[in-house]
């Protein structure tokens, strides 16, 4: 009973039998064909914009569109991304990149920034008529933005900044805070009340509290408003076209100018092969900030 | 130096190419061209693009434009006057006249001509005709015959992409042959009540539902292009659609009057799509002298000659030896001319060449309405009134 | 003053964003009721005329018709793009060996632009390219699958892309809130001997209602405002059998230089959006206020 | 010198829900108050009051003679441990014992000597990178004091800081408090459930239900002189035994009857009984009720009871006899022979003896 | 019948901490097994290993004769109580107690009943339709409990349930969760730290250190014949004295010889010390050393102490003196004379000792 003596830690986990009941089994195996079905679908058009772009112009016009090429060119890829005529330059997506990134990057940030600041004054620091601001602000998220375009470009013409990027910036971070105030204030509502007190107590003022308590806390949340911000941005077309001069002109413009074409040939893998580069980065984003999807952030802060 | 921003919306391949040339020749003579290229629905997004930018304050010095827009644009006050150019070049007496319309904000010249695309075209299979013994029709009758022959024969007589636009397409060639140029003016262009509920208007669209009968059943949101390539690969017979139709047949390597042929659509006249560029209000001498230049490239012979000949369309001075272009091309500017001097020179209300936006939008509003459905000619008529009513 | 400045801070930091708003959203309401009452064109005017862009807008059987879809789309939209979403965050939440490929594989059609998704989707809906070719293809002759080219179902196939393009965001929202509940929470329900759909059905969901706002927020948005998916799938078409008041607002501001009218149908649709999403969002931030 | 914390008055609601009801307390430095009462009474309500982390409804607050009516936590200088822990849940647990002197700008050198000093007392050195959800739930609650005890605040506040922790720990724990407060002579405000933690910790003990403040005194004035019923029978484990009684005033003196359902009323008799009303109710804790020939004193007095329950608890065993109608609870020698169902002699000390009056429930001597 | 909880060199690992290490523990049905143990030392752990709500990494673990390697929570047939609480914080306290047996299809009627049953007991009935964000800390835990109490599992799961109610509630709900014990016959297993509800309620008590199982006992046996210096340490408050002393084996039997510093060696003798080694460690409880005159026996011994320090303690005082160069501790009657630096004579309960090898700490009486 009072054997104290280090017994040797049991010949590892090996003996105990790995299979479990026959219904959890198939439980599991089910879930995993129902989770494939659904990739399936997800990945249907996707499958037809590979196959297209990696079939010559030739193949598409005669062949069966959704069946696999018969030979495989990359020739598409390359002209999409460095040879397609975009207007006169006929360089591809590739100097558009850096317009999208120039733009989506700091919009991004800030937008999810102040996002989750709203959101923690609104969700934890609650005044008077908070309720209301952000209902208000919600509420914008649904103003068309067509209706956007005209006013807003007489404002950025009026503060100077039409037609440069940090005018673009300007307009994305002001359509994205509606969003991302959302996000995060309906995140943080549901974190517990006592960690703001402890910090309070500890002598941490708002900011600290934000930054050092809920900013780590919010690691999800951030990951969402980030896809969902650099999505938006990153795939905008309307504000890109609008708000932007010859020069400034986001990916998204590129990627029209090459498919959209009303009274010139159509080359459909090209097309594909555009949309798919022009997709990357966004693709990278999910992947990389996918990974931050953690459970637990939460564990043992309070009790009950 | 001269400068110029140019607002545009010819982006890809062929297209792209043909602008080129307009910026060589302005940068060979000392000009520096910025490309402001916005492609899109017809010229939808650069449209958009354009109105942002003029209320901005900061407006491009050209601007891809056309038709009764370019009025609608002066109107809003910031277009500017190119006339100097146009009478040192002699604009007048190159353009057609119908064309030069087009061209003239009240008196002054406010934009300059860069093609006529002729939008009343058949395309048809030149195998798939012979094969079965059909001719290109001349009369909306002949083509009627010959369609119930194809299908007969399992062939779909009219490859037709299922399009607000190319439905409008369709219809106005109809029009224009049931109806005939003064009719079409009339109808299409100063929307006379009268004419617009006619019985040769009733005509018209039972001539629509006729047609959709030889169409397949998948073509709802069908490309052009892809319409084209059923005529290339023989599963269609015939296609109506502009002359932008045979850079398709081009690309993929086929031959005018061996493999495909083309024709203008039953009846008389000529539908013209003009591509122009509207010169709007800048500041600074080095922006005016590049608009100075750049009407006087567009219109110049060279660029003329050269543009048009990788676009698939004609030039619009009626000077310009065709000596190069192919076969449809030099029927196109025959057919111009003709038609110039018979005054059945017609702007194209699908290409937004005869009508205000909201106008044509209205008619072509109808127009699809009733391809896509089984409304009666009858109702379609009185829609077709009220919508215009609607839209003034 | 720095007291003073402490104790606000909370309300100077949301001032910014909140004068933005104001500014930017409802000055811009205010701007566009005023020139949805005048006859402006290409551009706007400021000469007030009364209520014409509103009769107008009425008397366009295209309006009606757009009006119409938004209700069949939103509602299925919204709808089934929440539970999906739901569905897959729950079954992600499985600990998949691979969730890392799934969740990306999920969420990409939100990264890809549609007005080439569009195409790919003509493709595969389009009756003698696609599927019902293919499936006729394997011998199934009496397979047919033409809502592209049926005007009374082709909305549901703006529908299906819709869903396509954004459940996969809608379950990233979920796993966000998923992973948020707390596990111990969780594992005194499995100890209470509830089932697992139980636990998500009455206690996780349940503990994530402001996450659906969250999404619902996003969804009604992405409904609204619906617009190059409807133009790069069916073009509006067959006819404008699927056009939405957003793609009717852009053809009349833009194609038609038509900008009253397109100010009049905004504003019925932000009435349409007031009339659905208040008495939701009352509903919700007062029962998290108690 | 100002009280350092001194409240008058203070009322708090939540919405309809009255919780503390005018309450009046002040401590001055260095003193230990230790808040008792039963769960719900408004304990951890009155710190989060005291802290400024709930407004309060009526009232006022002065710490160090300031009002703190309108002053936020942070600057009110004071050091909280949280009932419910509220560790913070992304930072390691030197991290949560280290934020409130980085917030505070305390150089880096004191943060690590503070913070291996404070891990050396509440013995969590193996622990310090793990994160609280890591943690067991004593070793979490440890976290918890150790976030407040780095500081050096005008006044501390526990919320029952060692409920999660073993009998020995608490007991080192308590020394440990303890140390601190002469050492610092550290203003305290200590909520526990403990009764010992009371007693051996406070100089001032609040006893408080349903949100009104009982009591106030030092723990021998709680333990020996309850002012009512409901702390008499609050504080003491087992509980002071309560036994309605009558008084009868005779030419002996007063005697004191209790009836009992199988044997005839105890007398007992007690001068300072004269002059009390006839109904009274009788206190006497278990331990003031023992084996004849183990206590000795002027008042001690015997009677013989029938034994119902016998309950050994370690060092003592405690019977159950019946007395006015109530159980009545002495704690006898753990070898005593007593057994359920005879009648044995118990020894009543009435040196110890509190009167109540039965309506009231007020202390009447 | 097979055991109702049977579990087998059980080891559990996080990551590379081993919180387990060989645990062999077996109940029958209707046992009330009470799990002690330091802070840290893996009880929450076992229980949740029990619960399957953390895989085990070697062993076996059968409930009702059935192993439970692969079956899932709510497939064992357990409630659980636990330390944190863990209410579902969108349900009023109602439906936190009732949601368990709508799910399980239990009839309104009954669900209705119970309901009232367990709020009744557990005096949570003003608050049934608060949220638990609403509730003071003891009213939560009481809701926690009540969620298991309704419940009629195979086995009760108990993870300091009581911690943070005051005594006089703590007690209250000692008895109910006694009562439930007799009446329905079930079984549970109990983690506590407060060492009289352990006596009180366990039938059989695990003490644990460092996740290695150091006794398995009844009550007394863990009290009166710990089994290790640990265990003899850990239990009991305050703890046993374990005094270093010497065994002489002379003429008149076996002496035991403990130093201490200012006055000279104590001799006791002991006849059952023959035969010890010569170094060893005794352990002498403090209520087995009082005052001469309070307890009687064949081995009470008397020697003069001095008195270090006085600690009254309401019941009783406690005095320390120094003996084998450690504190020890007596308790004496709350009367006492005993006063900080005065010699005063102890008696020591030799019948009660306990010796312990110094090396290995083991008993060896
Ligand atoms: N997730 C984890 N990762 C690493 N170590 C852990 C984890 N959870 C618990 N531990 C460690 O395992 C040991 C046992 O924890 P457990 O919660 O079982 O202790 P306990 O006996 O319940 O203590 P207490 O009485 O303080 O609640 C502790 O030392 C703890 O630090
Ligand atoms: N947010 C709230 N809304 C309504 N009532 C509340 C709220 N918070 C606490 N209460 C009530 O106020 C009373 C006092 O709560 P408090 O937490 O101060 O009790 P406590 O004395 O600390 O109890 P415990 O010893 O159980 O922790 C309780 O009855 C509780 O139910
Ligand atoms: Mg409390
Ligand atoms: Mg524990």
């Amino acid at each position: 009973m009072t054997d104290v003596s280090a017994t040797p830690a049991p010949a590892a986990t090996s003996e105990r039998p790995r299979g479990r009941s026959f219904g959890k089994i198939a439980l599991r195996w089910l879930l995993y064909i129902v989770l494939g079905l659904f990739a399936l679908y997800y990945l249907m058009p996707l499958f037809v914009m590979l196959t297209t772009s990696l079939k010559s112009l030739e193949e598409i016009r005669t062949g069966d569109l959704l069946s696999l090429p018969r030979e495989l060119t990359f020739d598409a890829w390359r002209t999409a991304w460095s040879e397609a005529c975009t207007g006169i330059q006929c360089e591809g997506v590739k100097p558009y990149f850096w317009n999208s990134v120039m733009l989506a990057v700091p919009a991004v940030l800030i937008s999810t920034l102040l996002g989750a600041m709203n959101g923690y004054v609104i969700a934890q620091w609650r005044f008077p008529g908070a309720n209301i601001i952000f209902a208000l602000m919600l509420f914008g998220c649904f103003i068309p933005f067509q209706v956007v375009l005209l006013p807003m470009a007489r404002m950025l013409g009026l503060m100077g900044i039409a037609g440069t990027i940090p005018g673009l910036i300007f307009v994305h971070v002001i359509y994205g805070l509606g969003f991302t105030t959302l996000f995060f204030r309906n995140y943080y509502v549901t974190i517990p009340v006592e960690l703001v007190k402890a910090a309070k107590v500890d002598g941490a003022g708002f900011v600290r509290i934000f930054f050092a308590i809920f900013l780590p806390l919010s690691i999800p949340i951030i990951v969402v408003s980030v896809i969902w911000q650099f999505t938006q941005i990153w795939n905008d077309f309307l504000f890109g076209v609008s708000f932007s001069q010859a020069g400034t002109q986001p990916v998204t413009v590129a990627l029209n100018n090459i498919v959209n074409s009303t009274t010139g040939v159509k080359e459909y893998n090209v097309d594909m092969a555009a949309a798919i580069i022009a997709a990357l980065p966004t693709l990278l984003v999910y992947i990389v900030a996918g990974k931050y999807f953690i459970r637990g952030l939460t564990a043992g802060s309070v009790k009950g | 130096e001269p400068q110029a921003e140019v607002l545009h919306w010819w982006t890809s391949g062929g297209e792209a190419k043909a602008v080129g040339v307009l910026q060589e020749e302005f940068a060979e003579n000392g000009g520096s061209w910025t490309d402001m290229p916005v492609a899109g629905g017809g010229g939808d997004a650069a449209m958009t693009a354009l109105r942002a930018r003029v209320l901005s304050g900061n407006a491009p010095t050209a601007v891809q434009l056309k038709g009764p827009a370019i009025q609608e644009w002066y109107e809003e006050g910031v277009l500017a006057d190119i006339s100097s150019v146009a009478d040192a070049e002699g604009w007048a007496d190159i353009l057609p006249a119908s064309i030069a319309g087009h061209m003239k904000c009240e008196d002054t010249w406010c934009a300059a001509p860069v093609n006529v695309h002729r939008v009343d075209w058949i395309w048809a299979n030149a195998d798939v005709l012979e094969s079965n013994g059909i001719e290109m029709p001349t009369t909306w009758d002949e083509f009627n015959a010959a369609a119930e022959k194809l299908q007969e024969a399992g062939v779909i007589p009219l490859a037709h992409g299922g399009q607000a636009w190319q439905d409008a397409t369709v219809f106005e060639t109809v029009v224009l042959g049931l109806g005939g140029p003064e009719f079409f003016q009339k109808a299409l262009v100063d929307l006379d009540p009268e004419a617009l509920t006619s019985d040769t208007m009733k005509a018209s669209f039972d001539q629509m539902r006729t047609l959709r009968g030889y169409v397949d059943d998948n073509f709802s949101g069908r490309d052009w292009n892809l319409a084209t390539a059923m005529v290339m690969n023989g599963e269609a017979a015939f296609q109506i659609m502009g002359d932008w139709a045979k850079g398709e047949f081009l690309a993929a390597g086929k031959v005018p009057g061996e493999d495909f042929l083309c024709a203008s659509t039953p009846g008389d006249g000529y539908l013209y799509n003009v591509d122009s560029f509207a010169m709007f209000n800048v500041d600074g001498d080095d922006k005016k002298a590049g608009q100075d230049l750049l009407a006087k490239l567009i219109v110049g012979p060279n660029f003329q000659k050269v543009f048009n000949m990788n676009k698939g369309s004609i030039p619009v001075r009626t000077d310009v030896a065709l000596d190069e272009f192919d076969m449809c091309a030099q029927k196109s500017s025959e057919d111009m001319t003709a038609a110039s001097d018979s005054g059945a020179l017609l702007p194209s209300y699908a290409h937004g060449m005869a009508l205000r936006g909201a106008q044509a939008g209205a008619i072509t509003d109808v127009v699809t309405a009733h391809f896509n459905s089984d409304m009666s000619s009858d109702e379609a008529v009185q829609m077709l009134a009220d919508a215009v009513a609607n839209s003034m | 003053m720095a007291k003073w400045f402490e104790t606000h801070l909370p309300k100077i930091v949301l001032a910014p964003s909140f004068i933005a708003i104001l500014i930017f959203v409802y000055g811009f309401i205010a701007w566009t009721a005023w020139v949805s009452l005048t006859r402006s064109r290409l551009l706007p005017r400021y000469e007030i005329e009364g209520f014409i862009q509103y009769d107008r807008l009425f008397a366009s059987p295209r309006w009606d018709t757009a009006m119409n879809n938004l209700y069949i789309f939103g509602a299925l939209f919204i709808g089934v793009s929440m539970i999906l979403g739901l569905i897959l965050a729950i079954l992600l939440d499985q600990q998949i060996r691979v969730e890392g490929a799934i969740r990306t594989i999920y969420l990409y059609p939100m990264a890809l632009s549609m007005i080439v998704t569009g195409t790919a989707w003509k493709w595969i809906l389009n009756p003698g390219l696609g599927l019902e070719a293919m499936v006729k293809g394997w011998g199934y002759e009496n397979f047919t699958f033409d809502w592209l080219v049926n005007p009374d179902m082709a909305i549901y196939t703006v529908v299906l892309a819709a869903i396509w393009q954004s459940s996969g965001f809608v379950m990233a929202l979920f796993l966000a809130g998923l992973r948020s509940v707390d596990t111990e929470i969780i594992r005194a329900a499995q100890i209470d001997g509830i089932p697992t759909w139980r636990v998500y059905v009455s206690i996780i969901i349940p503990s994530m209602a402001p996450i659906f706002l969250s999404a619902f927020i996003v969804l009604a948005h992405l409904a609204i405002k619906a617009f190059d998916l409807v133009i790069a799938l069916t073009g509006g078409g067959p006819g404008y059998a699927t056009d939405l008041p957003a793609t009717y607002m852009y053809a009349m501001a833009f194609s038609r230089g038509d900008i009253g009218q397109a100010a009049a149908s905004a504003m019925i649709m932000m009435l349409v959006v007031f009339a659905i999403v208040v008495p939701y969002l009352y509903s919700e931030l007062r029962a998290r206020n108690d | 010198m100002a009280p350092i914390l001194e409240i008058n008055n203070l009322y708090k609601n939540y919405g309809a829900t009255e919780v503390l009801k005018d309450i009046n307390v002040s401590i001055d430095k260095g003193e230990f108050l230790v808040l008792v009462g039963p769960s719900g009474c408004g304990k951890s309500t009155l710190l989060n009051c005291i802290a400024g982390l709930e407004p309060i409804s009526g009232g006022t607050l002065r710490i160090d003679g300031h009002d703190m009516t309108h002053v936020s936590p942070k600057d009110r200088d004071i050091a909280m441990v949280f009932q419910s822990y509220a560790l913070y849940p992304t930072m390691s647990v030197a991290k949560n014992i280290t934020f409130g002197m980085k917030v505070r700008g305390v150089d880096p050198e004191t943060q690590k000597s503070k913070l291996a000093e404070v891990a050396r007392q509440l013995q969590i050195e193996p622990f310090l990178n793990r994160r609280p959800g890591q943690l067991s739930g004593g070793q979490r609650q440890r976290v918890a004091m150790g976030r407040a005890l780095v500081r050096d605040p005008k006044l501390f506040l526990f919320d029952e800081p060692l409920s999660n922790l073993d009998a020995k720990l608490r007991v080192e724990m308590r020394t440990e408090i303890k140390t601190l407060h002469h050492k610092l002579g550290a203003s305290m405000v200590y909520v526990t459930h403990d009764q010992i933690e009371a007693m051996t910790l406070a100089t001032k003990i609040v006893v408080m239900k349903g949100g009104i403040i009982q009591q106030i005194g030092s723990p021998s004035e709680i333990y020996n002189r309850p002012a009512n019923l409901f702390v008499a029978d609050f504080m003491g484990s087992p509980a002071m035994n309560l036994i309605p009684a009558k008084t009868q005033t005779g030419s002996g003196g007063t005697m004191i009857e209790i009836q009992r359902p199988d044997l005839e009323p105890i007398r007992l008799t007690d001068p300072r009984a004269r002059g009390l009303p006839e109904d009274i109710i009788l206190g006497l804790r278990p331990e003031d009720i023992s084996e004849p020939g183990f206590r000795v004193g002027e008042l001690v007095q015997e009677a013989p009871c029938k034994v119902e329950i016998v309950e050994p608890a370690g060092a003592d065993t405690y019977v159950q006899t019946r007395l006015g109608g109530k159980p009545l609870t002495a704690r006898l020698h753990s070898e005593t022979e007593a057994a359920p169902g005879t009648v044995h002699n118990l020894a009543f000390d009435l040196a110890k003896v509190s009167y109540f009056e039965p309506e009231s429930g007020k202390r009447i001597n």
